[in-house]
């Protein structure tokens, strides 16, 4: 061997050796599924948007951990008036926005204040409608008022959709977001990939990695490979139709856990069939749900049998409510004047779990007798014909809001259930902060929407994250919609 | 062509008693099946080729054999109707350019480089958006994209056809364009146009395949070899013969779709091989 | 001393002889023509000569220039055509490379001719010697008329100085005047350099003008071969003695009925203009094809149009018949006023015409019976009886059988069909016949029967005729009157006999002297 | 003949043509994405926003305007560059496109380079060598590579050379300006699984090109000059079969700008085709909008390019003027 060319392959040796001494401990790369069209996450209902930003790049004054907890954030404590009306929030002193402006008091009412205006293209603006004023009190104290008592005020606060902007910035947050997180944005390969770096000035304690890229891969084969070769080191949701192939695999840590996604076989209450009882009950019946979670989540969903994350502690186990029965779904059928069964649409958006329980709940229900013509739709067009016009017989989607029992108060909401008993229960509900009496009233609902079959209920999704072995941090679970940076670090 | 030309040319043998066998495969799914493809069984999914199966079972517990008969028949049929909108609406603009020519060539021209220019996944893309996805939306986009081919081709053939004795007898007779297109041009260029389209089937089967891919053409509870491929993909690794079976299912079919159109070819008219797979590209 | 012998030459493809013990000697300095019509292997027993036979053939016997078989290497063989052998092809638009210009690829034919000359000084060189200037060089095939373009072939073919020159129908995809001045061309150009000629063609005289010595081949076969003078004077075999008589043209007996007075078809002023220039049209004068011909045919005669090819004849012959329509003047067939395609059907069938190319005037998919009927649609309805009576009249009057009107068109040879497109031609019983160059496209052994019909026909029916052509020996049989055409216009008219024998026009005399003189 | 400058009038022509084909073109997609259901507005905010969040959104993005006002305003901005802004990126139309682009283009050109350099040679063997073994070996390999789905092959090159060798990544694309090396790299895989379909339909098209030239009187009289049969279709027959392969390089270069979109995804690529593919399920129309056109213009340009190569190389179109 040439003494020369031996050097060369010497250099290049140390330079590779270099190169990932210095690159394991302190980067990641994160594959998820669908990129964000934008990066506001106050603009925008998009998940994907939170998985890159939220806790990352913009922080909201408290924030939600792994176990849905609410813990102290940019404001550092607060109090809560007697009558659950009033918040007083203490915010952190020398808080900087990653542009270099300061953050104070003002921001808050600012971020307040664009969410609740007239104007206002926030999502979940009604989340926040009890806020009747925000005060500042001082640079560091602001003052909330609502307008009657929200249990889940605090939670909400802690919500990507209440991250605190800037003036100065929050027109751009789009395309170039600022906030106040441990990490700021670098740049957006729009299509392949978000990069954001260690924010120095950060006010809290420093995260372990100093640099992230998102990588946007849509197929599952696609992500796998990637997973295999090394080129991502982790994703929060992996399809858990491929996770076998990590499974056992001791480069690989297969993170199992919770989300707040209740998926439901919707169904609309408003229409005939579906308005008679005994119809939504032979429905029950014909439901397979542990085929439905096998087939559809490879067995990783959690039945449920109302609509309530299970691992919530107020939740209420009513799976065995209606067993699967065919014969008795028949005999209800028939009951209802339906003795040879009925013809139905079931519309399904474009993700996986829809489209595979869609295939399974079709062929359970033809066993009934019940004959299901699958229509699969984009979001785009789901939204429209299935949330805003209602104009659907059945449908197959995962809620993801936590705590959202809310919806089956409103009579206007796309399934259509009206029960008055419902809905003064859930304003008593809304009402008190006991959490004694919470629990009651929370189960009474349950029970209630069991009994009446309102929705087919299948399963709560399971976040299924596929992560390089030598990674430790990530959230297992999902209380809120994000891959939070914070605690993910390296190890031997 | 006749029996002679088949035997002194086994490709073309090859070629159409395998297409012939696959139709034969898909055309029987109608009637029967081993097992109804809408059928899920969870507990008996991906199992191996058995007496029971013969091709296994996919992640829904469903007959492998069963899904591959039905979805050969809707990659042909797909493939089939893409074809027939093309010949329907191309063939007519292309003898009418042929025949007329002048204004109407220049018309059919523009319009054949109108449709050319919007690519098939684009127009998939758009019908999807606009209709939902679904077989129809395969369909529309493989006949748009091949308007423009049978519109060059019945031009290019009515153009040569055209030139011939018999067309200006035909018009001495008193025949007008509309008639010498019917009686002279098209029987002639009839040759040019089966080749053509055994060509656009193959590629029409590729297009189906690549549509469903990405999730625009057939939805299920039906099936095709490309949401075959589509829902075995995830699964490579693991379950590699669920992706393994259709892939060259569909690889089979376009060989012997090929092989057919090339033999009709050589058999048919030694001239034609100028015009063929002048519009391959796609 | 021999060049090339050829000794029991057999070719054939795929088990069929299409040339059989062929033996034939060509000494040096000879002009030998090889006489033969299609099919006869004649052209295939030349480029068994060149080494140049098609892979898929299996040959067998020898083939020896100047004393040695062709080597069997191909480049060695290769190399040996380049030096030695010089080709000119019958078609030289598709002979010679679209992509190059003229110069260049007679520059690669010096250069693969290792002529130690340098090539720049060469190349006009040889474009003069063939009548060409130096501008052309830089021209592409296209820029050029075909005359021009044989010219270009044939310095191709001199570059290299060759031993032997084979010239295979050299001049059968030229014009009449055209086609004798390559002719002299080649026959100078052999005197002055002492070539060798094989010379092929089906057209006995070209040959008899041009060679000295003469093969006659007949369907892979050698029958005859001898001086050119022994074989016209007395030709021994059958076939030999059949060319000869079919390419005198003797007059064809007038019809038995006079000519009427009256004018069938008159031809007024007509004009077909195209316009020229696309974008710019007032740049350019338009150009005009046929440029205010007047003419007239009476019933039962028989006139003919000649004139040079792009003269504008056929023009004038579409826009009579109603293929095209007339830019200026206007025209009347039997009183009825027309400008060209508004012919009205019931005229329609009282005018037809044959076309030149008996394989390309029947449509291959259709039965000949079809074909046939196709312009009695222009009579009104007709029953089936009607419809199939007026087929066998057509059919037999041009001595076919009925029964083969259920064939199609490829089940029958090129004279068959030219009497069927004949037949097509009356089953409307018209007045006036167009024929458009009727026979040219037919072997030389076939034009006098297919004459001989049309003459027979125009006796029996009255018919009137006009006759498209460019072969002045057929129009002197055939024509009552004659009309001489040339750029768009009509400049001479009269009887056949008067008009050749004291042409007054310029043309005219062209034409004249381009004839090749009678054999024999 | 007669024009001063056939070229000049065969150019003018050629560009009415693409003028009209583009502006009809344009009418074509707007309205059609105007048929579209589903709000974008209702899209960006989601299932749990209030009806006036959804109206004032629409407002905020144009979209209560009438459709022929659009129509017009649309063309004329485009006309003069400006693409518009996009609904859900907030950032101009154009700049998104670009920077598609710069993927997608450097892939179709690779792709193309390569189903050249490779589909080239294999037809032109194979014509040289027709009806012998290797002509048949090569002509399987092309059925083969015409028959495989380019998506699956990529899987499987991927499987080959990123999962189980690790020379390649699987996918993604780092930009130009950050390692031009690594952006290269990361196109090879995607490029071959494209290119391996044109470059077998390009040898086929090559081969039965050069085969038909070969048959032509031109190339006898090349031989007759002195060459073999090989140096003959090598010096004169090649050329005059790239006048179709000319064709086919033109619809297979438009082809390839618009049809990656499959291999996009299977490669997680950030191209145009996947641009559009994104952008219609968020109902960003002016994004669709956009990118339609632009795809639309490369392939009809393409096509004009083709045709005035055409007349290039060909001089009897250079002589007649189409």
């Amino acid at each position: 061997m040439h003494p020369r060319k031996s050097l060369t392959l010497a250099l290049a040796g140390l330079m590779l050796a270099t190169a990932s001494a210095l690159a394991q401990p302190t980067e990641i790369r994160i594959g998820v599924a669908l990129e964000p069209p934008a990066l506001d996450p106050t603009a925008g209902a998009a998940e994907a948007i939170d998985v890159v930003v939220y806790q990352n790049i913009f922080e909201g004054l408290v924030r939600i951990d792994q176990t849905g907890a609410v813990q102290p954030g940019l404001a550092e404590s607060w109090t809560i008036s007697q009558d659950g009306l009033t918040y007083t929030f203490t915010l952190h002193e020398g808080v900087t926005f990653h542009d270099g402006t300061s953050f104070d008091a003002e921001d808050v009412k600012f971020t307040f204040d664009r969410l609740l205006a007239e104007g206002s293209v926030n999502a979940q603006k009604a989340l926040y409608e009890p806020i009747s004023d925000v005060t500042v009190v001082d640079p560091t104290t602001v003052e909330f008022t609502l307008s009657r008592p929200d249990g889940l005020f605090l939670f909400n606060l802690g919500r990507g959709d209440a991250v605190i902007v800037a003036p100065e910035s929050a027109d751009n947050n789009g395309a170039e977001p600022i906030g106040t997180g441990p990490f700021a944005f670098v740049q957006w390969d729009r299509g392949s990939r978000v990069v954001l770096e260690q924010f120095g000035p950060y006010w809290g304690d420093k995260p372990a990695l100093t640099k992230a890229t998102y990588l946007f891969i849509g197929d599952t084969a696609t992500m796998t490979n990637a997973l295999l070769a090394g080129d991502v080191d982790g994703t929060n949701n992996f399809a858990p139709e491929a996770l076998a192939v990590f499974e056992g695999n001791p480069q690989f840590k297969v993170l199992v856990g919770s989300t707040e996604g209740e998926t439901i076989l919707s169904t609309n209450n408003a229409k005939a069939p579906f308005d008679n009882l005994l119809v939504r009950q032979a429905m029950a019946h014909a439901l397979d749900r542990q085929e439905v979670i096998d087939g559809a989540t490879y067995g990783y969903g959690v039945p449920i049998g109302t609509h309530f994350a299970p691992h919530h502690p107020y939740y209420l186990d009513l799976t065995s409510t209606y067993p699967h029965d065919v014969e008795k779904a028949k005999a209800l059928l028939a009951e209802a004047g339906y003795p040879d069964g009925f013809s139905a649409t079931l519309k399904l958006p474009p993700v996986a779990y829809a489209r595979l329980s869609g295939q399974i709940i079709a062929s359970q229900f033809a066993e009934a007798g019940i004959e299901l013509e699958l229509i699969n739709m984009e979001w785009a067009q789901w939204l429209e014909d299935v949330f805003a016009n209602k104009d659907f017989d059945l449908t197959i989607i995962s809620h993801v809001e936590p705590f959202d029992i809310g919806i089956y108060a409103n009579p206007d909401y796309y399934f259509g259930y009206d029960n008055a008993e419902v809905q003064s229960l859930n304003d008593q509900l809304n009402a008190t902060t006991d959490e004694a009496e919470r629990l009651a009233l929370a189960q009474q609902i349950q029970t209630i929407i069991t009994q009446d079959a309102v929705n087919g209920y299948l399963f709560e999704l399971a976040q299924t994250g596929v992560w390089n072995g030598k990674l430790d941090g990530m959230w297992q679970n999902a209380p809120v919609e994000g891959v939070v940076l914070r605690d993910i670090h390296w190890v031997e | 062509m006749n029996w002679q030309a088949l035997r002194h040319n086994p490709s073309l043998l090859i070629g159409l008693v395998a297409t012939l066998a696959f139709a034969l495969l898909g055309v029987v799914s109608i009637w029967w099946t081993p097992y109804p493809i809408e059928q899920v069984a969870i507990a008996q999914r991906f199992q191996g080729p058995s007496p029971a199966h013969w091709l296994g079972t996919d992640h829904l517990g469903r007959d492998m054999l069963s899904l591959i008969m039905s979805g050969t028949l809707t990659s042909f049929v797909v493939a089939a109707l893409g074809v027939l909108i093309g010949v329907a609406v191309g063939v007519p603009m292309g003898l009418a350019a042929g025949a007329w020519g002048g204004a109407v060539e220049w018309l059919v021209l523009r319009i054949s480089d109108l449709t050319f220019a919007f690519p098939a996944v684009i127009v998939a893309i758009l019908i999807t958006a606009l209709a939902g996805p679904g077989e129809t939306n395969a369909i529309i986009a493989i006949g748009v994209f091949n308007v423009p081919v049978f519109a060059r081709v019945a031009r290019g053939g009515a153009l040569a056809v055209a030139t011939q004795d018999y067309v200006a007898a035909a018009r001495l007779a008193g025949h007008g364009n509309v008639s010498i297109a019917w009686r002279h041009l098209l029987p002639n260029i009839m040759s040019l146009l089966i080749v053509q389209g055994t060509i656009q089937l193959s590629l029409g089967i590729l297009a189906e395949a690549g549509l469903s891919y990405i999730g625009l053409g057939t939805q299920p509870p039906a099936t095709s070899l490309g949401l075959m491929l589509r829902d075995a993909q995830s699964l490579f690794l693991i379950h590699p013969w669920l992706s393994v079976v259709p892939g060259l299912t569909i690889v089979f079919i376009v060989i012997a779709l090929n092989l057919a159109g090339d033999g009709l070819r050589d058999a048919m008219d030694p001239r034609l091989r100028h015009q063929g797979l002048a519009h391959g590209a796609g | 001393m021999a060049l090339v012998e050829i000794d029991d030459l057999t070719i054939a493809f795929s088990g069929r002889p299409a040339v059989a013990g062929l033996t034939l000697r060509i000494d040096r300095g000879d002009r030998y023509g090889i006489i033969g019509e299609s099919g006869s292997g004649k052209s295939l027993t030349a480029l068994a000569i060149a080494g140049l036979l098609p892979d898929s053939s299996t040959v067998a016997g020898a083939v020896r220039f100047d004393g040695a078989p062709l080597p069997e290497d191909e480049r060695v063989l290769a190399r040996l055509r380049g030096k030695r052998i010089g080709m000119v092809f019958q078609e030289p638009m598709t002979a010679l490379n679209p992509l190059m210009t003229i110069g260049e690829q007679i520059e690669e034919a010096i250069v693969l001719s290792e002529v130690p000359d340098v090539a720049n000084l060469v190349v006009p060189d040889l474009l003069d010697e063939v009548g060409l200037s130096p501008s052309h060089v830089g021209r592409y095939p296209h820029q050029l008329s075909g005359g021009q373009r044989q010219r270009a072939m044939i310095a191709m073919a001199l570059a290299s100085r060759p031993e032997l020159m084979i010239a295979d129908e050299p001049t059968s995809a030229l014009d009449v005047i055209t086609q004798r001045v390559v002719l002299d061309l080649i026959a100078e150009i052999c005197k002055r350099r002492q070539m060798t000629l094989l010379f092929i063609s089906h057209d006995i005289r070209a040959v008899a003008t041009l060679c000295s010595r003469v093969g006659v081949m007949q369907a892979g076969r050698m029958v005859e071969q001898g001086a050119v003078a022994d074989v016209l004077k007395s030709p021994q075999a059958a076939y030999t003695q059949k060319l000869l008589a079919a390419s005198r043209m003797d007059r064809r007996p007038a019809p038995v009925a006079s000519v009427e007075e009256q004018d069938l078809l008159a031809v007024m002023g007509v004009s077909r203009v195209y316009a020229q220039g696309g974008l710019w049209p007032w740049r350019d004068p338009p150009l005009r094809a046929v440029d205010r011909v007047d003419l007239t045919i009476g019933a039962g005669e028989c006139v003919a149009l000649v004139g040079p090819s792009g003269c504008g004849k056929t023009t004038l012959a579409r826009m009579i018949v109603g293929l095209d329509s007339a830019s200026e003047g206007r025209m009347l067939l039997d009183g009825v006023p027309y400008r060209g395609r508004d012919l009205p059907p019931g005229s329609r069938a009282a005018m037809s015409l044959v076309f030149q190319d008996p394989f390309s005037s029947f449509d291959p998919r259709m039965s000949v019976g079809t074909s046939l009927a196709e312009p009695l649609h222009l009579l009104g309805v007709m029953s089936r009886e009607e419809r199939d009576a007026r087929l066998r009249e057509a059919v037999e009057a041009v001595g076919l059988d009925a029964s083969m009107l259920t064939r199609y068109p490829h089940e029958f040879s090129g004279g068959q069909r030219q009497r069927l497109a004949i037949a097509r031609a009356l089953v409307t019983r018209p007045r006036v016949v167009v024929l458009d160059e009727p026979v040219s496209a037919l072997d030389v052994s076939l034009r006098g029967d297919v004459l001989n019909l049309l003459a027979r026909l125009r006796a029996e029916h009255g018919l009137s005729y006009l006759i498209i052509s460019h072969d002045l020996d057929m129009v002197a049989a055939m024509a009552d009157r004659v009309l001489v055409m040339e750029a768009g216009r009509i400049v001479e008219e009269g009887r056949p006999d008067e008009l050749f024998a004291r042409p007054q026009h310029s043309l005219t005399q062209a034409l004249m002297l381009a004839r090749l003189p009678d054999v024999a | 003949m007669g024009v001063p400058c056939p070229m000049t009038l065969y150019l003018l022509r050629r560009f009415a043509g693409f003028v009209v084909t583009m502006f009809v073109a344009a009418l074509v997609i707007f309205f059609l994405l105007d048929l579209l259901p589903g709000d974008p507005a209702r899209f960006i905010l989601g299932i749990n926003a209030t009806p006036e969040a959804v109206a004032a959104l629409r407002a905020q993005m144009g979209l209560d305007a009438p459709v022929h006002q659009r129509f017009i305003q649309w063309v004329l901005d485009m006309v003069r560059g400006d693409f518009g802004l996009s609904h859900t990126q907030g950032l101009p139309v154009a700049q998104l496109i670009a920077e598609r682009m710069a993927v997608t283009l450097p892939l179709s050109i690779f792709a193309m380079i390569v189903s050249v350099a490779v589909g080239l040679p294999v037809g032109i063997l194979a014509a040289m060598r027709r009806g012998k073994a290797t002509d048949t070996a090569l002509m399987i390999l092309v059925q083969i590579g015409v028959a495989i789905p380019n998506f699956w092959f990529g899987m499987l090159l991927t499987l080959l050379f990123s999962v189980t060798l690790h020379w390649l990544p699987t996918g993604g694309f780092v930009p130009w300006h950050e390692d031009p090396v690594a952006a290269l790299r990361s196109l090879i895989l995607p490029g071959l699984a494209l290119a391996l379909p044109q470059a077998s339909i390009l040898a086929r098209v090559m081969r039965t090109a050069l085969v038909d030239v070969t048959e032509q009187d031109f190339i006898r009289t090349a031989r007759a000059k002195g060459l073999t049969k090989a140096e003959a279709v090598w010096r004169h027959g090649v050329r005059n079969a790239m006048l179709p392969i000319l064709t086919i390089l033109g619809l297979q270069f438009a082809y390839l700008i618009a049809g990656t979109i499959i291999v996009e995804n299977v490669f997680y690529l950030p191209g145009l085709g996947r641009l559009i593919f994104t952008a219609i399920s968020e109902r960003d129309l002016v994004l669709v909008g956009g990118a339609t056109i632009v795809l639309v213009l490369a392939t009809t340009v393409t096509m004009l390019i083709v045709d005035l190569c055409y007349a290039l190389v060909d001089p009897r179109l250079r002589g007649r003027g189409a």
